[in-house]
């Protein structure tokens, strides 16, 4: 009846299947080369179905078409984009640091994918329900500073490195109140497991249940994801208008583009979160009470639930990128050091109280 | 107090104008009517070029292949940057005066920067100026051209 | 500073020539300090193709066209500055109608200037949205400048004597259209620029020039009027009627960035107000005084200043009476107002140094002649 | 102060000095060595104040060099112009603006670029425009560029 226990039912019938023909620990290997390859080929194609979306919105907000000409509506412009970047050399500056530099898009982008991991897409559509899902996610995603400090040191080149700096200054400074913001729901939920949090939302999302903490939880959380993925207008770190491209100036060809992916999988991971911890991930919007509202919605699928919920996020986010001007990097810190984090702390004390006291819509 | 009454006006504040500017692009973004991007070669047909629009220095011909061009180099002289050359051929009238007649008028499109003083400066009202503006070609020799098409003659002045 | 003087912990970079905020090709030499300015230091050059020196070879009706291409936004008046500067060589005056043309003419380019400056300045910050929607009112306005001159940005329209050609008979109707539009339009950049905190976080308090420092750096137009001094050549030494209509010289006393976006905004409305007050009174006759094949100069000099969008565009004519001029000069607004850049850039971060470059609204043409 | 009001004026501060007057302006020959001292008294001077050097210029006249300032006050609002004779072109040199006015030094680098003058106590001299290699100074009269390329 319902498509995310038809998807659960699948997942078993493949397992099953697997164990009776090769050896268990073979059949757990596949498995698992399996689930990543799935996710990975999911993640790349929602980050060209990105690119794409986010050309046209940013074409429409502007009075303009945007991409037309690839393809029926320009569909297969990010493609094509794709496909020019392949095929592109990939130069690396002469003083440079080879290795490092060579290294650093990787680092990126296989950070980016790890953060996949803990992701519950629809109910048991999950690689690995580990018991502590967010704190795995805020500790993975501060990796992925490491790789851009690698590329815009190794560069050799002063705009790279100034963009690597502020955008070093930047991450760091900004998980603080985003984790803050994630432990107001981890403490009303009483678990920081992924699928704990989403069953936790059964009966009514966090932002609705959880009514003022967790809604400013939320708009902070939005604001220093936008910042940790170095978007506008908080893009500093390769603000093109004063340091032409930042940490990835001297990348060209598929070097870039894993640059440009990772930064666009790390946007989805981020709304993902969001989408999980504050709407309820794959969960319906339930009331808890109106069980034929609950019954109802339990008909459309979770899996579009989820990403209903993630693109909502993503929207927000290039809503943001299209609309702003750009920070100083001194305002930039002011704003998480002056504002979110006094924010973030008191809210949480404020969750606490009313986590303790079960004030819950 | 007072400050902590700034500190919370300022996120007000903030936040109430950040909105306004989110509304202001999703307001286009919602309305596709107001677009106004041109697909360029799609709509050749319905694209307007004003009728003074300086794209090419022509020298128009009527039905019997003549022209008004006398060849006197006053175009010539007055090009700021030297695309016009005239070429004039002297050739002997029936009453056996030596005369001169244009020969080739010679334009590089290439030097050409469309002050339209050639055109004005034109005591015959030979040259004008052409609405044509897809310009571009593979080689450069092909920017030089000469206006007055093969056995054009002087439109003989009315008796 | 030289090279040599950098301390341990100090670095040079170059912007430009080809760098996205320079706006043309504008090299700077910065000395840094992590993320602050110490000193910075102007190379120009790279579009230098000696107009000064081209102009002596030319006529006096021939040279006029190559100041279209040094401040490109401001093609009209740079060549109503040049075809002024004839005219009171051969002690002529346009005809009635074709000073009130050249003045709606110089009001509207101004206009396209400071929306051009507005949209760049929205990306300069970060903002790409303002680039769009401000070319979709400069567009209305190029459209009008091609129906009437026959191009749409290096126009060669004013000539000395007159205009080279009468206003297209769809002129007041679309230019009518355009200032409803505009009006309406201008509460839209408060929406995405003038209000938004961020914006004025970026350029409020930032960028200081005192009015000292403005006179003697010779700056000139918005820059130096966002510092208080009063230079508008409109009200000084008035030239084609601009005597004759009202306007008001705005004036800020900050100094800051947020004062010269603001000063250019409120010059955008004295604009509208100026053509307004014309649109409908255009006056009947000759809209051009024929000159000779051949213009020649008495010998001397002329001098004539006019306002551009950027500030004080001065043509100097120095005449021996022959058919050619014998020197010209430009004295260029966007010359001078390089000269502030330095002291304003003391202190500064990086992310300042886009915004004041932005706000003085260079033009490197402009510049480098 | 009016046209005539400045004339008599300088008559008085200045005497001996020629004044002519063109079209715009009221000119003041300055002789070469003086005109530092000149320019100075008129920028500090209460009764004149210039203070806003908005130009500043050569002329070749291939047997001398002409230097042309260009003067307004912002608080009298009245202009003047002063010109300084150069005999010697090839060593033409001339005290540097740039403690007066800060706007003279890139008035004073092209200068220097375009014609060759050279100004003594300015900051920095360069040539801003052409490359430092460049030979010669290409506003002069008889400048001649070797390889001019035509297409």
């Amino acid at each position: 009846m319902q498509l995310s226990i038809s998807l659960l039912e699948i997942t078993r019938a493949i397992d099953s299947w697997l164990n009776s023909v090769f050896h268990p620990h073979l059949a757990y290997g596949i498995e698992l080369v399996l689930a990543g390859v799935a996710v990975i080929l999911l993640v790349v194609a929602m980050a060209i179905l990105m690119v794409y979306a986010e050309r046209k919105l940013a074409g429409f907000m502007q009075l303009r078409l945007g991409p037309m000409r690839v393809g029926k509506w320009g569909t297969m412009q990010a493609v094509a984009d794709v496909m020019k970047l392949l095929l592109k050399e990939c130069l690396t500056p002469t003083n440079s640091d080879k290795l490092m530099f060579r290294v650093a898009p990787f680092v990126v982008t296989i950070v980016s994918f790890m953060t996949l991991v803990p992701i519950a897409f629809a109910k048991g559509i999950q690689l690995w329900d580990i018991n502590i899902g967010v704190f795995y996610i805020t500790a993975v995603s501060s990796l992925s500073v490491i790789g851009i400090l690698m590329a815009g040191w190794s560069s050799n080149n002063k705009y790279s490195l100034l963009g690597a700096m502020r955008s070093g200054a930047q991450i760091v400074s900004y998980e603080l109140s985003g984790g803050l913001a994630l432990i107001v729901v981890v403490m009303m939920s009483g678990t920081l497991s992924i699928s704990g949090i989403v069953q936790a939302q059964a009966d009514g999302w966090w932002i609705i249940k959880g009514h003022i903490p967790v809604i400013i939880a939320f708009v902070t959380f939005v604001i220093t994801s936008t910042a940790e993925l170095n978007r506008a207008p908080f893009d500093l770190a390769e603000a093109e208008s004063e340091l032409t491209a930042g940490y990835h100036t001297e990348y060209s060809g598929m070097q870039f583009a894993m640059f440009f992916l990772s930064e666009y999988t790390n946007m989805f991971v981020l709304s993902m979160v969001a989408a999980t911890v504050f709407l309820g991930g794959w969960m319906p919007f339930h009331i808890a009470g109106l069980d034929g509202l609950n019954h109802f919605m339990d008909y459309i699928p979770g899996i579009v639930w989820f990403f209903g919920k993630t693109f909502f996020i993503l929207f927000l986010i290039v809503w943001f990128r299209w609309t702003f001007p750009r920070l100083r990097i001194d305002q930039l810190l002011k704003l998480e050091w002056k504002y979110l984090l006094p924010v973030s702390i008191i809210n949480v004390l404020f969750a606490a109280f009313i986590a303790l006291m079960g004030w819950y819509l | 107090m007072n400050s902590i009454y700034q500190y919370f006006r300022a996120i007000w504040y903030g936040f109430s104008s950040l909105w306004k500017g989110m509304m202001l692009t999703g307001h286009y973004l919602v309305h596709p009517k107001k677009i106004l991007t041109q697909q360029y070669p799609e709509n050749r047909d319905t694209l307007y070029i004003p009728e003074r629009f300086q794209g090419e220095v022509v020298l128009p011909h009527d039905e019997n292949n003549e022209h008004l061009c006398t060849g006197c180099t006053i175009c010539e002289m007055n090009c700021p940057n030297g695309s016009i050359k005239i070429i004039t051929r002297s050739v002997e009238t029936p009453e056996g005066k030596k005369k001169k007649e244009l020969d080739e008028w010679v334009y590089h499109l290439g030097l050409c920067t469309f002050c339209g003083q050639c055109i004005d400066a034109c005591p015959q009202n030979a040259i004008k100026m052409d609405n044509s503006f897809e310009h571009s070609v593979y080689d450069r020799k092909l920017l030089t051209k000469v206006l007055n098409q093969p056995g054009s003659k002087l439109k003989s002045a009315k008796k | 500073m030289e090279t040599n003087d950098i301390k341990h912990d100090e670095f040079v970079i170059n912007v430009g020539p080809q760098h996205p905020s320079t706006h043309g090709v504008l090299r700077l030499e910065l000395w840094l300090d992590g993320e602050e300015i110490i000193d910075s230091k102007p190379h120009l050059g790279y579009i230098h193709r000696g107009i000064e020196k081209m102009s002596e070879a030319l006529g006096y009706k021939q040279f006029i066209y190559l100041t279209s291409r040094m401040d490109y936004l401001s093609a009209h008046i740079n060549n109503q500055a040049c075809s002024l500067a004839i005219e009171k060589g051969l002690q002529i005056e346009a005809p009635a109608r074709a000073q009130v043309i050249r003045v709606l003419m110089a009001e509207l380019t101004r206009l396209a200037s400071h929306q051009l400056w507005w949209g760049a300045l929205g990306l300069d910050l970060g903002a790409v949205s303002p680039f769009f929607y401000a070319f979709r009112e400069r567009e209305m306005i190029l459209e009008i400048f091609e129906e009437t001159c026959g191009s749409r940005l290096t126009m060669n329209y004013i000539t000395p004597g007159g205009v080279v050609n009468d206003l297209h008979p769809d002129f007041v109707r679309k230019v009518k259209v355009l200032i409803e539009q505009l009006k309406g339009n201008l509460h839209e950049y408060y929406q995405l620029l003038t209000g938004n905190v961020i914006f004025q976080a970026r350029t409020r308090g930032v960028g200081i020039l005192s009015a000292e420092d403005a006179v003697s750096l010779g700056c000139t137009g918005p820059v130096a009027r966002a510092s208080g001094v009063k230079c508008d050549v409109r009200k000084l030494h008035p030239y084609d009627g601009y005597d004759k209509v009202e306007f008001k010289e705005v004036l800020n006393d900050k100094g800051d960035n947020f004062a010269r976006y603001w000063l250019r905004i409120e010059e955008m409305k004295q604009s509208i107000y100026i053509i307004e007050q014309l649109i409908d009174n255009i006056p009947e006759g000759s809209y051009r005084e024929k000159l000779k094949g051949i213009v020649k100069l008495p010998a001397g000099e002329y001098y004539q200043r006019v306002e551009t969008a950027r500030g004080e565009l001065g043509v100097y004519l120095v005449s021996d009476g022959k058919k050619e001029p014998y020197r010209v000069r430009f004295r260029t607004p966007n010359f001078s107002n390089l000269n502030a850049l330095r002291p304003m850039m003391k202190g500064a971060k990086i992310g300042d140094m886009v915004s004041m470059m932005a706000t003085l609204d260079l033009i490197i043409p402009d510049i480098d002649r | 102060m009016t046209k005539e009001e400045l004339k008599s004026y300088l008559e008085k501060t200045f005497p001996g000095m020629t004044q002519e007057e063109n079209i715009d302006f009221l000119v003041l020959w300055v002789e070469k060595d003086e005109i530092f001292e000149v320019a100075r008294k008129l920028k500090e001077d209460e009764a004149t104040r210039f203070d806003f050097l908005f130009d500043e210029t050569a002329i070749d006249w291939q047997t001398h060099f002409e230097m042309v300032y260009h003067m307004t006050s912002t608080t009298y609002r009245h202009d003047l112009e002063i010109k300084v004779k150069l005999e010697d072109r090839d060593h033409a040199e001339l005290p540097s603006m740039e403690p007066l006015w800060k706007a003279a030094e890139m008035y004073e680098n092209e200068i220097y670029d375009l014609f060759g003058i050279r100004f003594s106590g300015h900051p920095h001299l360069r040539r801003i425009f052409m490359s430092n290699e460049w030979k010669g100074y290409p506003l002069r009269k008889d400048y001649q560029d070797d390889d001019v390329i035509s297409l």
